[in-house]
C-alpha cells in the first residue's frame, strides 16, 4: 500500500490539532472533543498500519479504543455535569481551587 | 483518482478538524468533530475496513457524539464564553506545531515493519471484513474484549454514581 | 461462513481478576439492599475478598502460565504487584468507611469501583499484550476517574476528578499514539513478538519510529506514576480526591503504571534500554527535584504527601533508569513498602482530620504526640520510611533503587537521589515538629479510632517496618519476580 | 633511701588529698595546718636523706633513675613515671622542700582565720608536688606534669581570693602566660624527640638518654629551634620578657604563695629547666646569646619598674622578675653553676622578703581593720617607721635586702657577683659580654636602689599611718617570724657554699657538687668558645669591687632619697612626668598586650562568631535552605492548578523528547 | 559468652519494652527502670572490657547471616578490637550517668525521654561493634532519631531549628557516604567478595581516583559528625538547645562516630587517598581548633561555649588520625574517650547550674564558688581535665596526638594546633572565671544550693575516670595498641619514604629505653646506641 504515509500524516495533522485544543480551548467539552480527536488520528494510523501490514491486530485495537473512548465519554460528561452543579460553568480556567 | 479523493478528504478532514478547535460555539465544534469522525470513516473505507466505519460512523459520530452535544444542551453552556487568552493560544499552537513536525518526521524517517500478515485486499474481500474483525476478537483478542465489558460497566457505574441527582 | 470458535483457554491466570470482578458484581447487588448507614458491611466484605484474593494470587507464586493466546500470563512478575495492588486495595477499603461517612458519601458503590479497579491494575501487571494493559489501565483510569470524584458535592473532589480526566484523557492520546506507532514499527501489539521482532532490527535505536512509540507510552506510563513534567495533575487531584482514595492513587496506580511499564520496557524493548535509560534518567533527576522541592512549602498535608509521592515515583525511576534486576527489583519492593507506608499516613491524617476535609494541614497536627501517643508514632513510622530513615522498609527500597543505579554507572544520579532524600527529609520532619514539639490545646476528642482503621495502621506499620529489619522476606520474592521477566 | 624517691613528691599529695578531700570537715586549723606543714616536712626529710646518700657516692654515680609506673607507651613513644636524682635535682628539692616547710609554717599564722583555710593548705601542698615532680622528672613529660601542675597552682592561690575580681584576672592571667610558655616547651620537645627519633632512631624524652645521644646534636640548626621553643617556656614560667607581666600581678594571691611560688620556686623552674638540659643548650650559641641578653634586659627592665611601684609586695615582684633574669643571663652565659647557685641564694633571701612583707602587710592589715579604715594594708606610702613596731621582722628583712643587692659577705653577693664575672668573662658572646655586663651591673645598682627605697619607706621615718591605728601594729606570732629568723640567716649565710675560688676562703662546693651535670655542656661548648683572653685575678677582683661599688651607690641614692631629702622623689617625678608614668604603668607593656594579643584576639573572635560562622557559614547553610526554599515557592507557583498549563507542561514534555530523538 | 556484644547491645530495647509496660505518670519508676537498664548494660559490658584480649583480632564476633537479595549480602557481623573496645565502654560508662542527669531535669514526657535515651544506646554501641558496612550504616542512620526527638522535644528555644538543622546536616553526608558505600561493595564484588563484611574491604585494591571519590563521601559524612569545620555549625546549635542528657551523649558518645568512622572506615577502606588528603583534613583540623577556639571565647552562652570547644577538641583528633602513627592514633582514640568524659561532664556541670538557674548566660553567674563549693572544685577539675593539664585524661590524649603528629609530616600543622592549648586555657579560664569567680552578687545567685548526693554520684565517676586515665593510661593504651599498629600497617606500606627513612637508620631498640638503665649511669655511650639495633620501630616490627 503505497499511500501509507499519508494516511500516517493526516493523523499526525488531527492529533497535533487535538493537541492544540486541548491546549487552547478553555471549554471542557470542547477539551474532551479534542482529546477524541487526538484519539481518532491514532486510530486512522492503527487502520491505516493494519492494512499496511496486513494483520487485523491494528483495527482490533481500534474496536477497543472506540469502546474506551465511549466509557471514557460516559464518565468525563458525567464528571462535567457534576462539576457544572457545583460551579455553573464548564470552562476550565474555573476548575482552580486547588493549587501551589 | 484515489489520490485526488484522498486529498479532498484530507483536506474536508483537516478544516473541520481546524474548526474544531476554533470554534466558539461549542455545538458547531462538536458538529465539525462530527464531520472528521465521517472523514474518518472515509479514510477506513479506503483502507478496506468498511466494518472500521461503521463502527465509526455508529459508534462515534452517532454515539458518543451525540452524547456530547446532548451534555452541551444540558447544561446550556453559554456561547460567547471568555475567550482565551492569547498567550494559551500562541504557546499552545507552538506546541502543536512542534508535536506535528515531530511526528511528521516520526512518519517520514520511521521504518514500518515489513508486512507479513495474511491480509491482502483480495482476501478482505473474499472473506469479509466484519468476519475477519469479530474472528479475531473472539480467538486471539478474547481476553481484552471481555475486559471492555468491565469497562464499560465501570463507566455505567461511574455516571450513575457522579451524575445521577440522588443516589 | 464457519462458526467462529472460541479457543479452549486456561483461565487460572485471570482468576483473581474474575474473582474480584465477581465480587464487586455482587457487592453491586448486594449495596441495593444494605441500607445507607450500614454500608461498613460492603467495606468488611471486599476486604475479606481482597485478602481471600490474595490468598488466591498467592497460590499462582512460582507458576508461568500463559493464557488467551498471549494475552496474559501468570508469572512472579505480575503475582508480586497484584499483592501490591491488594495490599492498597485492602487498606483502602480500610479506612474508607470512616472517612465516607463522615463526608457523608458513604455510597455502596465505592467498594465495586476500588475492586474494579484493582482488576484494570492486575490486567496491566499480567497483560503481556498491548491492548490488554491498556484496557487495564484504562479499566483503572476510568475507576479512578470516579473515584477521584466520588464525593461529588465537594468542590474539590469534583475538580480533581475533572481534572484527572481531562488529563488523563490527554495522556491517553500519547499513549496510545505510542502503541500504534510501536505496532507500525514492529507489525504487532504482543509483548514476546514486539521483543522479537526487535531483537532482529539491526539498530533498533535507529529506527525512530519504534524510538517515538517508545517514547510515547513511555509518557503514558510517566503520567500514571506522576513523574515529571508529566506530574502537575497529582497535587491537586491527590488534594482534591477524598483521603482513602488518594492513599489508594498513590499506592495503586503508581504501581500499576510502572508494572506495565516495566514489562514493556524490559521484556518488549530491552534492545532500547540506552534510550529509555537515558530518558528515565532524567526524569527520575526532575521527578524527584519537583516533589520534594515543591513539598518543602506545603502545608496541607495531603498535597505534601502528592507532592511525595511525586518524589517516591522519582526515586523508582532511578531504579527503573538503571533498569538491572537490582534496581527494578527495587521498584517492586519500594512499591510495595510505599503502599504500606503511604496509605498507613493517610489512614492517620484521616483520623486527624475532621468533617470536610477539615483540620487537614500540618499545623493541625500540633499536639498530636501528646494526645496519642501510639498513632504519633504509628505516624512517625510511616514518615521516617517515607524519609527513608533505617530501619525502615523505605530505607531498603532506596537502598536498592540507588544501589540499582550505581550498579548501573549512574553514580550521579544516585547522589542527585541521594541529595533530594536528604531535602525530603525536612518536610517529613516537618509534621513530626508539629506532632511532637509545638503545643497545642487542641485536645483531638472528635477522634474515633475504630477498628478497620486500627487495623489498617497496625498493618501498615508492619508492612513499613518489618520489611526494615529482614528485608529478605520481600526482597527474595521480588528477586524472583523480576528475573521471570 | 634513694629507691624512696617517690616518697618525696607523694607526702605532699597525701597532705593535699588530706586537707582537699576531708578538710571542710576538720575545720580545726591547727590540725589543718600541721597536717600541711608535717607533710611538706616530711618530704624535706627524705630529701635531706636522699642528699646525704648521693653526697656519700661517688660524683660520677651520683645519678638515680628511678621508674614508678609506666605512664604512656605508644608507639615509638614511651614516657614513665620517672623520677631523676641528680646533684641539681638535690639541690632543687633541697629548695623547695626547705623553704616551703618554712613557708608552710609561716603560712599557719598567716593565714589564721582565713575562709578556706583548708583549701590553702591543700593547694599549696599541691603546688609542692608538683614542684617536686617537676624537679625529679626524670624525662621531659614529667616534668612536664610539674610544669603544668606548678601552673594551675599557682592558678589556684594566685585566685584564691576569688571573689576579688582582680584575683581571677592575675590567675587567669598567670596560667594563660604559663601556657603561652608550655606551648613553646612541648615545640621543642616535640623538636628534639621528633629529631633524635627520625634521624637517630633515638625516640626518647628522658633527659638521661638525651644526654647520653646529646653527641649526636648539632651545633645550631634544629637545636636552636628547639631549645629557643624550651626557652620560650622558660620565660613563660621565669616571668622573662615578654612574658613577664604576669608575675607582679600574681601577687593578688595571698602572701605566703608570692614567696613560694612566685619567688622562691615556680618562677625559677624555668631556669632549672635550662641547667637540666644545659647540655642541649649549649650546642646553640644562638640561643643561649638568646637567653643572656633576654635575662640581661629583663633584668634592668624589672628594676626600673620596681623604682616606681608603691606596692610592697609590687616591688618585690618586681625585683623577682629582675633577679630572675640575672638566673637566666648566668644561663645564657654558661655558667649553670652560678645561675643555680643565684637560684638558690634568691629562694632564701626572696622568700625571707616576701614573708616579710608579708608580716608586715599582717600587721598593717590588722590595725587597719581594727582601726576600721580601708586604707590599702600593702601600699608603702601607708607605711614608715615600722622597724620599730616589728623589730625581728625588720632585721631579717634588711639581712635579705643587704643580701639582695650584693653587699659582700651577704648570699646574694656571691652568686650575682659570679654571674656578673661570668656575664663578663664567659668565652661564648665576644663583644657581646661587655653590654652583659654593664647591663647586669646597672641592674643591680637598680636592684640595690628599689629595694633600699623599700626598707626606707617601709621600715624608717615616720610611720604615714593613721595615727588612730598606730597602737594597733604588733609584731607578727613566732610561727611567722620564726620561718623569717631561718631564712634570715640562711640569707645571710647560705652564700658560703659557692664562695669564688678567688677568695679562697672556702671551696666552691656549690659548684664541685653540680659539675657532673654540667660538664657535659662545657665540653660541648668548648667547641665554640673563644679561648683568646685569659682573664685575669686581677680583673676580677676589679669587678667584684665595681659592682659593690655601684650596690652603695643605688643604696646611697635611696637614702638620699627617702630618708634624707624626702622632697626629692617628688621633684625627680615632676622633673619626668612621663618617664615616671611609664615606668610607674610598668612601661605600659600590659597595656601593650591588651592592645596586641588581647583585643585583636576577642575581637578575632567576635568576628568569626558573629561575622564567619553566623554569618558566613551558617549563611551558607541557610542559605542553600532558602535557595531551596525559594525553588520551591517557585515550583509551587507553576503548579498554577490551570489544567492548560498542566496540559501544556507534558505535551510540552512530549514535544522535548521526541524532538531531542527526532532531531538527535 | 559468644553474643555478649549483642546482648550489651540490645539489652537497652529489652528495657524500652519494660518501659512500654510502665504507665507514664509513674515517673520514678520509670527513671529507675531506665537506670537500671543501663547499669546492667554497664556490668554487662564489663566482661568484654576485662575479656578482651590485647591483640589486632577482633574479638566477640558474631556473623550471622541477615539480609541476601540480588547482589547484596549482608550479614548481622559484629565484633569488637582495641580501637572500639573502648567506644563500647565508654558508650555504656556514660548512658547511666546520663539517664541519672535526667532524674530531675526533665520531667515532662519522662516515659518518652527514657525509651528514646535507651533506643539510642542501642543505635550507638550498634554502630560501634558493626563488622558489616551496611549494619554500621543502618545504626549510624538509626541514631539520629532519638537524638533529633530528644533536641527536638525536651530543648532549649530555638529547638526545633537545632534538630531539624542536625538531622538534615548529618542526613545529607551519610547518604552521601551510602552512594560511596554501594560504589564500594560494587567493586568488592568485582573482585569476589560476596558480602558487606568490613574486614575483606581493607585489601581491596582501587586505583587512586576511585579512592579519591569514596573517600571523599566517607570523608564528608565522617567529617560532619566530627564535626569539622567548616561543618561545624550544626554542633553548636544542637548543644545548646539540647537537654542535658542529649548534649552530654551527643558531645560524649555520637560526636566520637565521626571520628571512629574515620579510623575504622575512611582509613583502612581508601589508604592512598587518606595519604592525599592528609594535608587538607589536618588543615581543617588545625583550623577548627583554632577556629572554634577563637569563637568559645566570646560566647556568652556557657552550653555553645563547650559546644565549641569540643569542636576544637575534635579538630585534635582529626589532627591525631592523620598523622597515621601509632602515637597520632593512639591519642586520637584517647582523646576521643576523654572527650567523651570531660565534655560530657561539662555539659552535665551546665546542666547542673541551668536546672538551678535556668540561664546559661555567663553574665548570669559570678561568684558561685563561694556557694557552691563542692560545685566549683569539681567544675575545676573538670575544666582543667578539658584544657589538658597533665595529669588528667585530656593531656594524655593532647600529647600523643600532638607528638604523632609532629612526627609525621604534619609537624607544621602540629605547631599551629598547638597553640590551641594556648587558647583553650583561655577561653576555658575565662568562662571559669566569669562563672565561679568574682564576686557573689546576682540576688538570684546567692540562694543556689550546692550539688546533692545525686549529682555528686553523676560527677564521681567522671572525676575518676579523669584522673585514672591520666594518671595511668596504660591499661587504655595497651588495649587499644595491637590494633592501632594493625591500622598503621594498613596505612603504612604506602608511604614509603617513613618506611626508607627507617630503614636507612640505625637503630635502638625500642624495647627498652631508659627503664632498666643502671643507676648511676649517665647515659649510654654512643656505641651501643648505634650497634644495638635489631628490631627498628614497630612499624617495621609489626
Amino acid at each position: 500500500m503505497e499511500n501509507l504515509n499519508g494516511y500516517l500524516i493526516i493523523s499526525a495533522i488531527l492529533f497535533s490539532i487535538g493537541t492544540i485544543g486541548v491546549l487552547t480551548r478553555k471549554n471542557a467539552i470542547v477539551i474532551f472533543m479534542c482529546v477524541e480527536m487526538m484519539l481518532n488520528a491514532v486510530n486512522l494510523t492503527f487502520v491505516a498500519l493494519s492494512r499496511h501490514l496486513g494483520n487485523l491486530d491494528g483495527q482490533v485495537f481500534v474496536f477497543f479504543v472506540m469502546t474506551v473512548a465511549a466509557a471514557e465519554a460516559a464518565v468525563g460528561l458525567a464528571l462535567m455535569i457534576a462539576f457544572y452543579n457545583n460551579k455553573e460553568s464548564i470552562d476550565v480556567d474555573d476548575v482552580n481551587l486547588m493549587k501551589w | 483518482m484515489e489520490t485526488l479523493f484522498f486529498l479532498i478528504i484530507s483536506l474536508v478532514a483537516i478544516v473541520s478538524a481546524i474548526l474544531v478547535v476554533t470554534c466558539r460555539n461549542p455545538i458547531n465544534s462538536a458538529l465539525s468533530l462530527i464531520l472528521t469522525f465521517f472523514c474518518l470513516a472515509t479514510y477506513y473505507v479506503m483502507l478496506d475496513a468498511p466494518f472500521m466505519a461503521a463502527v465509526q460512523v455508529m459508534v462515534y459520530a452517532g454515539a458518543i457524539m451525540v452524547l456530547i452535544v446532548f451534555t452541551i444542551m444540558l447544561l446550556n453552556i453559554r456561547v460567547n464564553a471568555s475567550k482565551s487568552q492569547s498567550h494559551k493560544i500562541v504557546l499552545g499552537t507552538i506546541i502543536g506545531f512542534f508535536t506535528l513536525i515531530n511526528t511528521a518526521v516520526i512518519v517520514f524517517k520511521g521504518r514500518v515493519a515489513i508486512p507479513s500478515g495474511p491480509l491482502t485486499g483480495e482476501i478482505i474481500k473474499q472473506q469479509g471484513h466484519t468476519e475477519l474483525i469479530g474472528r479475531e476478537m473472539f480467538t486471539t483478542f478474547l481476553l481484552p474484549f471481555e475486559i471492555t465489558s468491565i469497562l464499560l460497566l465501570v463507566a455505567i457505574i461511574g455516571a450513575v454514581i457522579l451524575a445521577k441527582k440522588k443516589i | 461462513m464457519d462458526m467462529i470458535i472460541i479457543p479452549a483457554v486456561n483461565f487460572t491466570p485471570i482468576l483473581p481478576e474474575i474473582f474480584l470482578s465477581v465480587l464487586a458484581m455482587v457487592l453491586l447487588l448486594i449495596n441495593v439492599f444494605v441500607p445507607g448507614d450500614r454500608k461498613a458491611y460492603l467495606g468488611y466484605l471486599s476486604f475479606f475478598g481482597i485478602v481471600a484474593t490474595g490468598v488466591l494470587v498467592g497460590a499462582g507464586w512460582g507458576g508461568h502460565i500463559e493464557s488467551f493466546s498471549g494475552s496474559v500470563v501468570l508469572d512472579n512478575f505480575a503475582t508480586f504487584f497484584k499483592m501490591i495492588f491488594l495490599v492498597a486495595a485492602g487498606l483502602a477499603v480500610l479506612i474508607s468507611d470512616q472517612y465516607m461517612e463522615r463526608e457523608q458519601c458513604n455510597h455502596g458503590e465505592l467498594y465495586p469501583l476500588i475492586l474494579f479497579c484493582v482488576v484494570g491494575m492486575m490486567l496491566m501487571a499480567s497483560g503481556t499484550d498491548l491492548m490488554t494493559i491498556f484496557l487495564g489501565l484504562e479499566v483503572m483510569s476510568v475507576s479512578l476517574y470516579v473515584l477521584a470524584g466520588f464525593n461529588r458535592s465537594n468542590k474539590k473532589s469534583n475538580e480533581a476528578g475533572l481534572k484527572y480526566f481531562l488529563l488523563g484523557a490527554f495522556s491517553t492520546g500519547f499513549l496510545l499514539y505510542g502503541m500504534a506507532l510501536t505496532y507500525g514499527a514492529t507489525g504487532t501489539t504482543r509483548i514476546a513478538k514486539i521483543a522479537a521482532t526487535v531483537g532482529q532490527m539491526t539498530l533498533p535505536s535507529t529506527n525512530i519510529m519504534l524510538v517515538a512509540g517508545m517514547l510515547l507510552m513511555l509518557t503514558g506510563f510517566a503520567f500514571k506514576v506522576a513523574a515529571a513534567p508529566f506530574h502537575m495533575w497529582t497535587p491537586d487531584v491527590y488534594e482534591g480526591a477524598p483521603t482513602p482514595m488518594t492513599a489508594f492513587m498513590s499506592a495503586g496506580p503508581k504501581a500499576a503504571g510502572f508494572a506495565a511499564a516495566l514489562r514493556i520496557f524490559l521484556v518488549a524493548l530491552p534492545t532500547l534500554q540506552v534510550e529509555w535509560s537515558q530518558v528515565f534518567w532524567i526524569l527520575a533527576v526532575l521527578t524527584m527535584t519537583v516533589g520534594n522541592i515543591t513539598a518543602l512549602r506545603q502545608d496541607n498535608i495531603k498535597r505534601m504527601l502528592a507532592y511525595s509521592s511525586i518524589a517516591h515515583a522519582g526515586y523508582a525511576l532511578v531504579g527503573f533508569a538503571a533498569g538491572n534486576p537490582t534496581g527494578t527489583a527495587g521498584i517492586l519492593f519500594y512499591m510495595l513498602s510505599y503502599a504500606f507506608m503511604n496509605i498507613g499516613a493517610f489512614a492517620i491524617i484521616i483520623l486527624v482530620g475532621k468533617k470536610g476535609e477539615a483540620n487537614g494541614n500540618v499545623q493541625d497536627f500540633a499536639g498530636f504526640g501528646v494526645k496519642h501517643p501510639v498513632l504519633a508514632v504509628a505516624m512517625s513510622i510511616f514518615l521516617f520510611s517515607l524519609a527513608g530513615m533505617p530501619p525502615t522498609a523505605g530505607f531498603i527500597g532506596k537502598f536498592y533503587l540507588f544501589s540499582g543505579a550505581i550498579q548501573k554507572g549512574y553514580i550521579w544520579l544516585a547522589i542527585i537521589g541521594v541529595l533530594n532524600s536528604a531535602a525530603s527529609v525536612y518536610y517529613y520532619l516537618r509534621v513530626m515538629v508539629y506532632m511532637y514539639m509545638k503545643d497545642s490545646t487542641e485536645e483531638f476528642d472528635w477522634m474515633q479510632v475504630t477498628a478497620p482503621m486500627a487495623l489498617c495502621v497496625a498493618i501498615s506499620v508492619a508492612g513499613s517496618l518489618i520489611p526494615g529489619i529482614v528485608p529478605s522476606i520481600i526482597l527474595q520474592f521480588a528477586q524472583q519476580a523480576i528475573k521471570l521477566i | 633511701m634513694l629507691d624512696y624517691v617517690w616518697l618525696i613528691p607523694f607526702f605532699p599529695l597525701v597532705g593535699f588529698l588530706i586537707n582537699g578531700l576531708l578538710g571542710k570537715k576538720i575545720k580545726n586549723e591547727a590540725v589543718i595546718g600541721a597536717i600541711g606543714t608535717l607533710a611538706i616536712f616530711s618530704s624535706f626529710i627524705v630529701s635531706c636523706m636522699v642528699l646525704l646518700e648521693m653526697i656519700g657516692l661517688s660524683p660520677e654515680n651520683r645519678v638515680f633513675e628511678k621508674v614508678v609506673f609506666p605512664w604512656i607507651h605508644s608507639g615509638n613513644f614511651k614516657a614513665d613515671m620517672a623520677f631523676l636524682v641528680d646533684p641539681l635535682s638535690c639541690v632543687m628539692i633541697m629548695v623547695v622542700t626547705g623553704v616551703g616547710s618554712l613557708i608552710h609554717l609561716y603560712s599557719i599564722g598567716y593565714m589564721h582565720g582565713e575562709e578556706g583555710f583548708y583549701r590553702f593548705f591543700a593547694y599549696l601542698n599541691l603546688f609542692c608536688m608538683s614542684m617536686l615532680l617537676l624537679v625529679l622528672g626524670g624525662n621531659m613529660l614529667v616534668m612536664f606534669i610539674g610544669w603544668e601542675g606548678v601552673g594551675l597552682c599557682s592558678y589556684l592561690l594566685i585566685g584564691y581570693y576569688f571573689h576579688k575580681k582582680s584575683a581571677g584576672d592575675a590567675a587567669k592571667k598567670a596560667f594563660v602566660m604559663n601556657r603561652v610558655g608550655d606551648f613553646g616547651f612541648l615545640i621543642g620537645l616535640f623538636t628534639l624527640y621528633w629529631w633524635l627519633g627520625s634521624n637517630h632512631n633515638i625516640w626518647t624524652i628522658n633527659f638521661t638518654e638525651i644526654k647520653a645521644a646529646s653527641h649526636l646534636l648539632p651545633y645550631g640548626g634544629v637545636v636552636t629551634i628547639a631549645t629557643l621553643c624550651f626557652f620560650v617556656g622558660a620565660t613563660g614560667k621565669s616571668a622573662q620578657i615578654p612574658l613577664f607581666t604576669w608575675l607582679p600581678d600574681a601577687m593578688e594571691g595571698p602572701t605566703p604563695v608570692s614567696a613560694l611560688i612566685h619567688a622562691a620556686t615556680m618562677v625559677t623552674a624555668g631556669v632549672y629547666m635550662i641547667g637540666r638540659m644545659s647540655f642541649v643548650f649549649i650546642k646553640s650559641p644562638e640561643t643561649m646569646m638568646v637567653i643572656a641578653v633576654v635575662g640581661a634586659a629583663t633584668a634592668i627592665f624589672a628594676a626600673t619598674i620596681g623604682t616606681a611601684q608603691n606596692d610592697i609586695k609590687r616591688v618585690l615582684a618586681y625585683s623577682t622578675v629582675s633577679q630572675l633574669g640575672f638566673m637566666f643571663l648566668a644561663m645564657g652565659v654558661g655558667a649553670f653553676g652560678a645561675g643555680i647557685f643565684h637560684l638558690m641564694t634568691h629562694a632564701f633571701f626572696k622568700a625571707c622578703l616576701f614573708l616579710g612583707s608579708g608580716s608586715v602587710i599582717h600587721a598593717m592589715h590588722h590595725a587597719l581593720h581594727k582601726g576600721h579604715l580601708h586604707d590599702d594594708a600593702q601600699d608603702m606610702r601607708n607605711m614608715g617607721g615600722l622597724r620599730k613596731a616589728m623589730p625581728i621582722t625588720f632585721l631579717t628583712f634588711l639581712v635579705s635586702t643587704i643580701a639582695i643587692s650584693g653587699i659582700p659577705g651577704f648570699s646574694g653577693f656571691f652568686s650575682k657577683d659570679e654571674i656578673l664575672w661570668q656575664a663578663f668573662a664567659n668565652p661564648y658572646h665576644g663583644n657581646l659580654n661587655y653590654f652583659l655586663w654593664a647591663t647586669g651591673a646597672i641592674a643591680a645598682c637598680f636592684t640595690a636602689f628599689y629595694m633600699f627605697r623599700l626598707v626606707f619607706m617601709t621600715f624608717f621615718g615616720e610611720c604615714r599611718i593613721n595615727s588612730k591605728v598606730k597602737e594597733h601594729l604588733h609584731e607578727s606570732p613566732l610561727v611567722i617570724t620564726i620561718p623569717l629568723m631561718v631564712l634570715g640567716f640562711l640569707a645571710l649565710i647560705g652564700g658560703y657554699i659557692g664562695m669564688p675560688k678567688l677568695m679562697g676562703m672556702l671551696p666552691n662546693y656549690f659548684e664541685h657538687w653540680l659539675d657532673p651535670v654540667f660538664e657535659l655542656a662545657t665540653e660541648y661548648g668548648a667547641a665554640y668558645a673563644h679561648h683568646g683572653e685569659h682573664s685575669s685575678h686581677a680583673l676580677e677582683w676589679g669587678l667584684m669591687f665595681g659592682s659593690v661599688v655601684i650596690a652603695v651607690i643605688g643604696i646611697g641614692i635611696a637614702a638620699t632619697m627617702y630618708t634624707k631629702n624626702s622632697t626629692l622623689p617628688k621633684r625627680f617625678t615632676d622633673a619626668f612626668p612621663s618617664l615616671h608614668r611609664a615606668v610607674y604603668n610598668k612601661w605600659y607593656i600590659d597595656e601593650l598586650y591588651d592592645f596586641a594579643f588581647v583585643n585583636p584576639c576577642k575581637s578575632f573572635g567576635q568576628f568569626l562568631w558573629k561575622g564567619f560562622d553566623v554569618l558566613v557559614i551558617d549563611g551558607v547553610v541557610n542559605g542553600v535552605a532558602g535557595v531551596v526554599m525559594g525553588f520551591s515557592g517557585i515550583f509551587r507557583y507553576m503548579q498554577s492548578g490551570l489544567i492548560s498549563n498542566y496540559a501544556w507542561s507534558m505535551a510540552f514534555g512530549v514535544v522535548v523528547m521526541l524532538g531531542y530523538y527526532v532531531f538527535k | 559468652m559468644s553474643n555478649l556484644l549483642s546482648l550489651t547491645t540490645f539489652l537497652p530495647i529489652l528495657g524500652v519494652l519494660l518501659l512500654l509496660f510502665i504507665p507514664k505518670d509513674s515517673k520514678g519508676t520509670l527513671r529507675n527502670v531506665a537506670l537500671a537498664t543501663t547499669v546492667v548494660t554497664f556490668i554487662v559490658s564489663l566482661p568484654i572490657m576485662f575479656g578482651f584480649q590485647s591483640n589486632a583480632e577482633f574479638q566477640f564476633v558474631e556473623n550471622i547471616p541477615w539480609i541476601s537479595a540480588g547482589p547484596f549480602v549482608m550479614r548481622y557481623f559484629v565484633g569488637i578490637d582495641g580501637i572500639s573496645l573502648w567506644l563500647v565502654i565508654l558508650t555504656t560508662f556514660i548512658m547511666p550517668i546520663a539517664v541519672l542527669s535526667t532524674y530531675t531535669a526533665v520531667e515532662e514526657k519522662v516515659k518518652e525521654y527514657m525509651i528514646l535515651l535507651l533506643l539510642l544506646e542501642t543505635g550507638m554501641l550498634g554502630a560501634f561493634i558493626s563488622l558489616d558496612m551496611f549494619l554500621f550504616y543502618i545504626f549510624w542512620e538509626v541514631m539520629l532519631i532519638p537524638m533529633y526527638f530528644m533536641i527536638g522535644i525536651w530543648g532549649g528555644k530555638n529547638r526545633i531549628y537545632a534538630a531539624v538543622k542536625f538531622f538534615i546536616y548529618t542526613m545529607v553526608g551519610s547518604l552521601l557516604m551510602l552512594v560511596a558505600l554501594i560504589y564500594l561493595y560494587f567493586k568488592g564484588v568485582e573482585a569476589g567478595f560476596t558480602n558487606f563484611g568490613l574486614l575483606q574491604f581493607f585489601n581491596l585494591q582501587l586505583p587512586l581516583a576511585t579512592q579519591v571519590w569514596l573517600f571523599l563521601a566517607f570523608a564528608l559524612a565522617f567529617a560532619i559528625k566530627v564535626p569539622m569545620f567548616p561543618l561545624h555549625t550544626w554542633l553548636p546549635d544542637a548543644h545548646t538547645e539540647a537537654p542535658t542528657a542529649g548534649s552530654v551523649i551527643l558531645a560524649a558518645i555520637l560526636l566520637k562516630m565521626g571520628t571512629y568512622g574515620y579510623v575504622r572506615f575512611a582509613i583502612p577502606l581508601f589508604p592512598e587517598a587518606a595519604h592525599k588528603f592528609a594535608p587538607l583534613i589536618a588543615t581543617l583540623a588545625v583550623i577548627g581548633i583554632i577556629y572554634a577556639a577563637l569563637v568559645a571565647m566570646v560566647q556568652e552562652d556557657v552550653k555553645k561555649l563547650v559546644a565549641y570547644s569540643s569542636v576544637a577538641h575534635l579538630g585534635f583528633v582529626m589532627l591525631g588520625v592523620f598523622a597515621f602513627n601509632v602515637e597520632g592514633i593512639t591519642g586520637g582514640l584517647l582523646q576521643m574517650i576523654n572527650h567523651g568524659v570531660s565534655t560530657g561532664a561539662l555539659f552535665l556541670i551546665v546542666g547542673f547550674i541551668y536546672e538551678r538557674r535556668h540561664t546559661r548566660l555567663i553574665t548570669d553567674f559570678g561568684g558561685l564558688s563561694k556557694q557552691m563549693p563542692i560545685f566549683a572544685t569539681i567544675f575545676m577539675i573538670v575544666t582543667f581535665s578539658s584544657i589538658g593539664l597533665p595529669g588528667t585524661n585530656g593531656f594524655v590524649g593532647e600529647f600523643l596526638v600532638l607528638i604523632g603528629a609532629f612526627e609525621s609530616e604534619l609537624r607544621w600543622w602540629t605547631i599551629i594546633a598547638s597553640s590551641g592549648v594556648i587558647l583553650s586555657a583561655v577561653y576555658m579560664l575565662w568562662m571559669f572565671q566569669r562563672v565561679m569567680f568574682g564576686e557573689l552578687d546576682n540576688p538570684k545567685n546567692q540562694k543556689l544550693a550546692d550539688l546533692n548526693a545525686r549529682e555528686i554520684v553523676i560527677m564521681v565517676p567522671l572525676i575518676v575516670m579523669i584522673f585514672v586515665m591520666g594518671i595511668y593510661p596504660k591499661p587504655f593504651i595497651d588495649k587499644m595498641d595491637p590494633a592501632i599498629k594493625k591500622l598503621v600497617s594498613q596505612v603504612r606500606p604506602l608511604s614509603m619514604s617513613a618506611q626508607k627513612m627507617s630503614e636507612a637508620q640505625p637503630s635502638l631498640p625500642s624495647g627498652h629505653t631508659g627503664i632498666e638503665m643502671p643507676a648511676g649511669h649517665p647515659g649510654m655511650s654512643p656505641e651501643t646506641d648505634s650497634h644495638a639495633a635489631p628490631v627498628a620501630n614497630p612499624h617495621e616490627a609489626k
